[in-house]
């Protein structure tokens, strides 16, 4: 195993476990990009480009935008 | 050391199912969700890798080079869009819920006993 | 069951599931030392079968192409199902009430316009470059919709919800979700394979994937959007 | 006839897919139409390549026929056990909506495309023979499933029921997909013929053991078995009644097919000499099943979660009868499957139309209420009666079947547990029909657990379609146990669904098979065992039932583990995933130490 992946999977190690441990939502949910983002450097350094750029597009575009917005409708909560 | 992919891929898998057991937020319990379902990504990839080997594109590389698995990674693609799907569905549902119940803790939903 | 106890008992269980999944994956093969027949076959024969460079791009489309058409209609049935989770009640709200009463007056720097609207047609570029060399390099129908989409988003951060909802009539957008998908049912074609022919067939297949996935993203984020935006006009049952 | 195979998933895909694109452009009256005749078109295609399933036809995706022996495309293959789950599907949800003509008033588009995806997800799951595919089909069926189960958002009880039904159902589609990779990374295949034959000779190890348990775990998920149970109650309580068809007739069953699908092409391959030790594991739980959801069928006084918890019984009782690892027995849950099938439906339908008439659903609140639709009271009592298995009505073929097997190999023990079975969960749904349209017994029971009211659709009435496609499926139903050559040819199609080297050898070399060698058109003889199991259930059914209305308390000593019991199905998923993991590891280390050789 070349140096690069190993730190790249522990990477992925660490930023999974946070994300779980990270109770506030809004934090997770930036916690989850950043986690997106150590899976794509993952799957590059595995050769897998295709899918780290499928994975980029959906950490990056896809769940943000559902995360943010369900977030912000529960927040914004108790207005009707 | 060349297990250590694989020891990961099963750490995410078990972590995601503690935290989707020990949540107090829907929200973050989609997330769990997916980070259990990405140990399934790290798993297919890291059995499909091969040492000093290039990504399964022979696009300035000659055919017959040296290539990883393409088949695992079709299904590392399929995979991440069923993640997205089943997220938007269990968001959906979480706001939802929180409109009519007035809070996202799956502790304190209770439609229904016995 | 109280949660203390729920949690006690998961501890031990999910011990129990982590010795399992650690006693199994140290019988796979090492890492890098994969020999399985299956992708070297794919990766010997594609190029030359195929017409393409990219041997993932050929078993999305080709080879395990049947999974793909599973893999769009899960997109397409979490779209309908996410519509039918946040519908509006009873459907007493029609589209122009909806804009008319969506809140627009959120104060936006004139920064984020002018990078919104420089970004929004790079990214939107970015996809269609994607979607088009995703037979030869890295990318495809999927990766490319997906920006595509995000690119139609940028104009909600710039300008606004309304501007966005005119961009992206839903109309249209359930007609290209649904054309799209009824479209990749050539997946389900078979004799065209080793003929020239066949790698034109995966282009339009590759295409036809980013046109349902540009449209099934769209609608996922205009019903989260409107979720977000038009909370009042849900009404509670 | 391999082409029929893909053709029962374009169909209802293309009416989904066409449904949403035409939407804005088609006039209303004509929106009806589509769903149904795609619907109607799928059950024939499906009708028609079980009649051409004998020479179990197999059809590669995009002409990619094996090469040098190795599988490169995916397979549908059309064997009669398969083939009948897709006819099955395709027959249920025809009537499913039919049903809902007129029963669904809110987004009804977005209804029927749904029922189209979750039909062309379920035939898709039944035909396929390549394991990624099937875990690609198993969500194509659950995404469709989740979203219909929350049908009714201004409710709280629908969301928390689809809510815990996708993710416990998402979590064990997880569990199917990291077994997957395991059997790839040992394999290198994902073609079900060619695991088994790669995986013939080689021993049962830690990682093959794991790989089975995650694989099996995914899909009891889906059948709803104990531990795994815990989600089915809520989303089917919820669920539109003629959703419900689908969950209870084929989608739980098709967990069940899942699980004797890869055990018999690929794990009977290591396991084969230890295959006491995967039996007794799967009757246990199989039999635990079938007797907590009975009783807990009889402690409830929602109708459809009580015929819900009959659903898990009757699940657990299939179980049993494919973990005897017998033909026979297979055979006889084939022939469950279809009866029950069948039946439950109609039960499920009619508690549609009491719904509708009456906007309630509870048991006690109905009391005497049904006198007014005798007609549906009739048909109620029959599909319950069917459920009995009293000798040669409605399930009896399938249970006599699982019984003979049990009995020829030793397990005296367990038909007499499956009779209690099925005899309580039969009572209890009698105890409900004779309360709603006979008005017998007392209206109020401290014994059934309280349930929040559903709200009922906002129409009202019934008509007469819904009642006519209630009586189709309950007489289809009443006489499965006696269409001639049935039984032949069942056990025929089992034995063949059983045989792995047969499979290999059809599907990668294309080695011409014949499954269903002329069958004479006769109905056998039951044996005297199953005859007495048979009357036994009746007479039992019967106790149980007036037991049920005479109102009498539960003694003492029962009520602290009624008490457990009803506290366990809690509503919480974070429970439902504890209970899923906890049974995960226990099964998996039960095999461990039972299946590898040290």
């Amino acid at each position: 195993m070349i140096p690069l992946q190993l730190a790249a999977l522990l990477m992925v190690g660490l930023a999974g476990t946070t994300v779980v441990l990270m109770r506030d939502p809004l934090r997770m949910a930036i916690l989850n990009a950043v986690y997106a983002l150590t899976l794509t450097i993952l799957f590059l350094v595995f050769q897998s480009p295709d899918v780290a750029l499928s994975m980029l597009v959906v950490g990056g575009i896809a769940y943000p935008i559902v995360l943010l917005a369900a977030i912000a409708r529960v927040r914004s909560g108790g207005d009707e | 050391m060349s297990y250590l992919p694989y020891i990961v891929a099963a750490w995410l898998f078990v972590v995601g199912l503690y935290g989707i057991v020990t949540s107090r937020n829907l929200i973050h319990l989609a997330v769990c969700l997916t980070v259990t379902q990405s140990s399934t990504y790290v798993l297919l990839l890291a059995i499909g890798y091969k040492h000093r080997a290039t990504a399964p594109i022979f696009y300035g590389v000659p055919v017959g080079s040296r290539a990883v698995d393409p088949v695992v990674q079709a299904l590392t693609l399929t995979d991440v869009v069923v993640s997205v799907t089943v997220v938007a569905l269990i968001l959906a549902l979480t706001v939802d819920i929180h409109r009519d119940a007035k809070t996202v803790d799956p502790d304190e939903i209770e439609a229904f006993r016995g | 069951m109280n949660r203390r106890a729920r949690i006690a008992v998961f501890a031990v269980a999910a011990a129990g599931l982590t010795a399992l999944l650690v006693a199994s994956v140290i019988e796979l093969p090492a890492f890098g030392h994969y020999q399985g027949a299956y992708g070297n076959q794919l990766n010997r024969e594609a190029v030359a079968e195929r017409h393409t460079t990219n041997v993932v791009t050929a078993t999305v489309f080709d080879y395990r192409g049947f999974d793909t058409l599973g893999e769009e209609f899960i997109l397409f049935a979490a779209v309908v199902g996410v519509t039918l989770l946040l519908r509006r009640h009873k459907d007493s709200e029609d589209h122009q009430e909806v804009l008319r009463k969506a809140d627009d007056d959120r104060v936006r720097s004139d920064a984020i316009r002018v990078v919104g609207l420089l970004a929004m047609p790079a990214l939107f570029l970015l996809g269609l470059w994607l979607v088009a060399f995703g037979l030869v390099t890295p990318g495809g129908g999927f990766q490319g919709g997906v920006l595509l989409a995000g690119s139609l988003f940028v104009v909600f951060l710039a300008a606004g919800f309304r501007p966005y909802a005119h961009l992206t009539p839903a109309h249209w957008a359930d007609f290209a979700e649904g054309s799209g998908a009824a479209y990749l049912h050539n997946f389900l074609g078979s004799g065209t394979r080793g003929t020239l022919e066949s790698d034109g067939s995966m282009t339009l297949l590759n295409w036809a994937t980013a046109v349902e996935v540009t449209a099934a993203m769209v609608l996922l984020f205009s019903e989260f959007l409107e979720s977000y935006v038009l909370p009042s006009v849900r009404p509670l049952p | 006839m391999s082409w029929l195979l893909p053709l029962t998933v374009a169909l209802p895909f293309t009416g989904a897919a066409l449904g949403v694109a035409l939407d804005h452009w088609l006039p209303e009256w004509v929106k009806q139409f589509p769903a149904l005749v795609f619907s109607v078109a799928t059950t024939v295609c499906a009708v028609l390549a079980l009649a051409h399933s004998g020479s179990a036809p197999v059809h590669w995706f995009g002409g990619w026929q094996p090469k040098h022996g190795i599988a490169i495309g995916i397979a549908f293959v059309g064997e009669p056990l398969g083939a009948g789950m897709a006819a099955l599907a395709g027959v249920l949800a025809t009537a499913a909506l039919l049903f809902s003509w007129h029963y669904m008033e809110e987004a009804p588009r977005l209804y029927r495309v749904l029922m189209l995806v979750f039909l062309g997800g379920m035939c898709g799951f039944a035909l396929s023979g390549d394991l990624f595919n099937m875990f690609v089909f198993f969500e194509v069926m659950g995404v469709a499933a989740y979203a219909l189960a929350g049908y009714h958002i201004e409710q709280l009880g629908p969301l928390q029921g689809a809510l815990n039904f996708a993710i416990t159902n998402s979590i064990g589609a997880y569990m199917i997909l990291f077994g997957t990779a395991l059997v790839y990374g040992e394999t290198g295949a994902l073609n079900l013929a060619q695991i088994g034959k790669t995986l013939a000779g080689h021993p049962p190890d830690a990682l093959v053991v794991v790989a089975f348990t995650l694989i099996l775990v995914g899909f009891l998920v889906k059948a709803a078995v104990v531990p795994f149970h815990l989600w089915l109650a809520d989303a089917h309580a919820v669920a539109p009644a003629p959703v419900c068809v689908l969950y209870s007739g084929v989608m739980v069953e098709l967990g069940l097919l899942g699980v004797a699908r890869v055990y018999w092409t690929v794990f009977e391959a290591p396991f084969g000499m230890h295959a006491p030790a995967v039996r007794n594991v799967l009757l246990v739980v199989g039999v635990a099943t079938a007797v907590l959801g009975a009783v807990m069928a009889f402690l409830q006084r929602h109708l459809k979660r009580l015929l819900a918890y009959s659903t898990i019984s009757h699940a657990g009782v299939m179980l049993a009868g494919v973990a005897l690892l017998d033909h026979v027995s297979l055979a006889g849950v084939a022939n469950l499957v279809l009866s029950h099938g069948l039946l439950k439906g109609a039960l499920f339908l009619a508690a549609g139309v009491l719904l509708r008439e009456f906007h309630s659903i509870d048991e006690l609140r109905l009391h005497g209420r049904g006198r007014e639709l005798p007609l549906l009271g009739v048909l109620f009592g029959l599909a319950a009666f069917g459920l009995v298995g009293f000798p040669y009505v409605g399930t009896f073929l399938g249970h006599a079947l699982i019984d003979d097997g049990g009995i020829e190999l030793g397990h005296s023990w367990l038909p007499p547990l499956l009779m209690v079975a099925s005899a309580v969960s039969a009572a209890a749904i009698l105890r409900a029909g004779a309360r709603i349209f006979l008005g017998w017994g007392p209206k109020h029971d401290p014994l059934l657990a309280p349930e929040p009211e559903e709200r009922p659709p906002e129409g009202r009435g019934s008509g007469p379609l819904m009642v006519l496609t209630v009586a189709a499926l309950v007489a289809a139903g009443l006489v499965a146990s006696v269409v001639p050559g049935l039984q032949d040819g069942t056990e025929h199609a089992a034995a063949h669904f059983m045989d792995r080297q047969v499979y290999v050898s059809h599907v990668l070399e294309g080695k011409p098979v014949d499954v269903l060698p002329d069958v004479p058109a006769v109905v056998h003889r039951a044996t005297d065992a199953s005859l007495a199991y048979g009357l036994g259930a009746a007479a039992l059914t019967l106790l149980v039932t007036l037991l049920g209305l005479s109102g009498r308390r539960i003694p003492n000593v029962l009520e602290p583990p009624v008490n457990v019991l009803k506290a366990a199905h809690s509503g919480i998923v974070g429970d439902y995933v504890m209970w899923l993991t906890l049974g995960t590891a226990v099964l998996g280390g039960v095999w461990i130490l039972t299946l590898t050789n040290r």
